[in-house]
């Protein structure tokens, strides 16, 4: 009984540090998304420019002027850099899912023992 | 505000009254203000409301010194830069930032005066020298402020654990009380 | 009743760790920060176009001559070295005295008894 | 009122569901025109003060006129005149937004009516 | 007839917010028109102490006027005592709407659990930029 | 998430569900009224700059101006460019463009933010009309359960 409720409790533990993990990893997405919104609206801009246009890079507290082609491809590589870190988060998600499903139904089955066990000793005495 | 009314009163953090630490319960609740447990919790909760919103209050005035301290220096820094410039016959070419996202050119002759605002809808023009004195002063007024706030909220978080673990206390103190009786009972 | 012992050493243990964790983020970004000066140094260094640059100001430009710009960025990048080294001179002690805290609270810990039911409750009901 | 007497008349029902979300999005609009128009009316109201403000400066006083972040140098004929446009462009929207309420009102009572009009057709039916 | 008894149940609750919300309503105003009143002597105080026809300007909803420090002193000074007086009467009208809250609540048998002093006058938490000035500790 | 609670039958839930639902649907609203109101702030900033493009006009060059330096200071200068602006794209990328093309910046901007909020709007009406079902159906299960208390307590 006693190693039960031992069970349950690591358990709950386990499962609430996974419920932690899981938030932290859907704000980090979050914020990705974000990121990968302003960058892609960056882009729209970029291209939007006429040839010639001045285009300026803030380097520090540095103005640098910066070609066209330059920039967009810039903005390129961060925007495929935030979308692969997307996807590794999108498959932590899901794994982190799957993991408190588990974590959940273990839960269950230490609690369903621990109350069938009181009924028992309830009829017991 | 936060009332002191006869709490003792610290010179190092003004306004901020001490949690007295609760050394000996049994004691502690024999005083005459303290009838039962109930009371005395209900006391200390209000204390503890009490801290919360002085430490709401010092946080609001953290976040507006915060913002205030990097203004102030970059004033410093551009109003020496015009102080440097002060002989040239050259005005400096500028973008400043017109509206949000937007920086529009402005040439600034070689001057002697700046502006700044006071508040309450203000502004008073000050020669560079004195502006400069005025920024330091303030810039060192509002870093001391800072220190003394971030003091304060670290005595305000001490005050509060221990007014937390009076309430433990108290609590613990209260369910010994009841089982004993409880026991004597039955 | 070691309850509140306890819970003062939580308490400080917490503001330390929380101390230590703002000072880290602080290194990174002054580090950030250096790295971006330095950056900026090499560029000017490169272009031999132009003359003069717009350096920024808090929430404005102010176009300088590149030569001074760079003496600037230069006094930048010397200022952030001396404030990272100071931040993690500072970070050093408090490290250790975090791991001294940490470690006092697990031999402590072994002389404690367990906490009774209602110790726990009223540590619940604080946390 | 006995339950299932009378089998429910799908096109009356249709018509009671049309008009209440009619009216829920009548009055919505209505409310968001009003706040509209009240804050145009304080808007009007600021820039009269402020007029008021600067015909009572002594002559050649300088004004500056707030543009974004910046103050632009303006006579104060000008800033009167600028004063002047922003009133009346404030009066034409609050103008085109009470015929809106005019018009949506109307519109509103007219639903009313033609379901009115169907409930009688329908009673005289049966 | 229950339904009935609950909904004047819930009106009077509904009331009885209202009332609260307008009494916090009058405490923000008084706590934003305090903060305000303090910036203006933190002005008037450096004001004071400079030359009379120094210039500085005074910002009148939108347009910015270039006066001198003794035109612009007088009307800050009459502004900050309107401040006072409005200040006043809506610490007035905060202790009428008190025991009007009292006296709805004793009416209706209200009970309110001890959360009051949490809520009523919160500043708000707008950081303001402000002037260069400090605050000297207050 | 909230696409499988749709279809569940909100009556059938027990009262403890019912109530943690509309904790949640609290949150949510929470959430998208935040965004709207921040859409909105950004909206109004992006109308403000447009409209701020107006006076850098032709007759407004070399007017004497003060310039503002920091939120605290200013000098007195004059515009010197009215032709161009340098506009601030994000992710550190500044654009110099004609002033009509900055407007039309701003105007795609604002058009942006309002389909962003045109977006959220139903959705935060359709979760607003969720909770109020879910607290009607909580009320009236709370007035059942109490009516059978007090039976209970009449019989007994």
């Amino acid at each position: 009984m006693a190693d039960v409720q031992k069970k349950l409790q690591a358990d709950l533990e386990k499962y609430q540090q996974l419920q932690k993990d899981y938030q932290k990893v859907v704000s980090q997405r979050q914020q990705l998304d974000g990121q990968l919104n302003e960058n892609t609206l960056v882009k729209e801009e970029l291209c939007r420019l006429e040839e010639g246009a001045n285009v300026y890079k803030m380097i520090g507290p540095v103005l640098v002027k910066q070609a066209i082609p330059e920039s967009k491809q810039n903005v390129q590589k961060r925007i495929d850099y935030i979308t692969g870190e997307l996807k590794r988060h999108e498959t932590s998600i899901k794994d982190f899912e799957k993991k408190q499903e588990t974590c959940r139904e273990s839960l269950a089955k230490y609690q369903q023992q621990i109350q069938q066990a009181q009924v028992k000793a309830a009829a017991r005495s | 505000m936060a009332t002191t009314e006869s709490m003792p009163e610290q010179t190092k953090h003004a306004g901020i009254p001490l949690a007295e630490f609760v050394e000996d319960v049994d004691s502690y609740m024999q005083r005459a203000s303290n009838e039962s447990a109930e009371v005395v919790l209900k006391r200390l909760d209000e204390q503890h409301n009490k801290y919360k919103f002085m430490e709401y209050n010092l946080n609001t005035k953290k976040a507006r010194l915060k913002s205030q301290i990097p203004d102030i220096k970059t004033s410093l820094d551009i109003v020496r830069h015009l102080q440097s410039r002060k002989d040239s016959t050259d005005p400096v070419e500028t973008r400043f930032l017109l509206s949000d996202q937007v920086y529009a050119k402005a040439k600034i002759p070689p001057t002697e005066k700046v502006c700044l605002w006071l508040g309450a809808n203000v502004m008073l023009e000050y020669t560079i020298d004195d502006a400069t004195s005025l920024l330091e002063k303030n810039l060192d007024a509002a870093s001391k402020n800072l220190t003394q706030v971030d003091d304060d909220l670290s005595y305000i978080r001490d005050q509060t654990t221990t007014l937390e673990v009076n309430m433990a206390r108290v609590y613990n103190w209260d369910v010994k009380r009841r089982q004993a009786t409880q026991g004597a009972k039955s | 009743m070691e309850t509140e012992q306890l819970l003062y050493h939580l308490a400080e243990i917490e503001e330390l760790a929380e101390d230590i964790i703002s000072d880290k983020h602080q290194m990174v970004e002054l580090d950030k920060k250096r790295q971006k000066t330095r950056e900026a140094i090499r560029l000017l260094s490169k272009d031999k176009k132009s003359q003069k640059t717009w350096v920024c100001f808090g929430n404005m430009f102010i176009k300088l001559p590149k030569e001074d710009t760079k003496k600037l960025l230069e006094k930048d990048f010397n200022g952030l070295d001396t404030e990272i080294a100071d931040v993690s001179k500072g970070l050093k002690p408090k490290v250790n005295k975090l791991r001294d805290l940490e470690h006092k609270e697990d031999v402590k810990g072994f002389g404690l008894n367990a906490m009774s039911r209602d110790e726990i409750q009223a540590v619940e009901a604080l946390l | 009122m006995a339950k299932g007497t009378l089998p429910v008349d799908m096109e009356l029902r249709k018509a009671f569901q049309e008009l209440q979300s009619k009216m829920i999005t009548t009055t919505q609009q209505i409310k968001l025109s009003n706040a509209q128009i009240d804050t145009l009316k304080r808007t009007v109201q600021h820039s009269k003060l402020v007029d008021q403000e600067v015909i009572s400066l002594p002559p050649n006083t300088r004004t500056y006129e707030g543009v974004g972040r910046m103050f632009i140098l303006q006579s104060v004929l000008d800033i009167q005149k600028n004063l002047q446009l922003k009133v009346k462009a404030s009066e034409e929207k609050m103008k085109s937004l009470e015929t809106n309420k005019v018009y949506l009102e109307k519109n509103l009572k007219e639903s009313q009516n033609n379901l009115r009009e169907l409930i009688v057709s329908k009673q005289q039916l049966r | 007839m229950a339904a009935k008894g609950k909904q004047s149940a819930e009106q009077i609750v509904a009331g009885f917010q209202e009332l609260r919300q307008q009494q916090r309503a009058f405490a923000t105003k008084t706590s934003e028109l305090e903060m305000d009143m303090k910036e203006h002597e933190l002005v008037i105080e450096t004001l004071k102490e400079v030359e009379d026809d120094r210039k500085c300007f005074r910002m009148v909803g939108g347009v910015l006027v270039e006066r001198t420090v003794k035109d612009v002193l007088p009307a800050l000074i009459s502004n900050r005592e309107q401040m006072g007086k409005i200040v006043e009467t809506l610490t007035e009208k905060l202790e009428s709407k008190g025991t009007e809250i009292n006296k709805y609540r004793e009416q209706h048998n209200l009970k309110i659990k001890g959360e009051e002093s949490k809520e009523i006058e919160k500043p708000d938490q707008e950081v303001k930029s402000g002037g260069v000035l400090v605050a000297k500790e207050s | 998430m909230a696409g499988k609670q749709q279809q569940i039958d909100v009556s059938q839930l027990p009262a403890p569900q019912l109530n943690q639902l509309t904790q949640q649907l609290d949150q949510e609203i929470e959430f998208f009224s935040n965004s709207m109101n921040q859409l909105k702030l950004a909206q109004g900033k992006f109308v403000e700059s447009q409209e701020c493009l107006n006076k850098v006009s032709p007759d407004n060059l070399s007017k004497d101006i003060l310039v503002p330096l920091t939120s605290s200071m200013y000098v007195p200068g004059q515009l010197s460019d009215v032709q161009n602006v340098l506009v601030d794209i994000g992710t550190g990328y500044y654009v110099e463009m004609e002033v009509s093309k900055g407007k039309q910046y701003f105007k795609r901007k604002v058009e942006y933010i309002t389909k962003q909020m045109e977006k959220i709007q139903p959705v935060l009406q359709e979760k607003y009309r969720m909770k109020q079902a879910t607290v009607e159906i909580l009320q009236s299960k709370i007035q059942a359960m109490s009516l059978q208390q007090q039976g209970a307590a009449a019989k007994a």
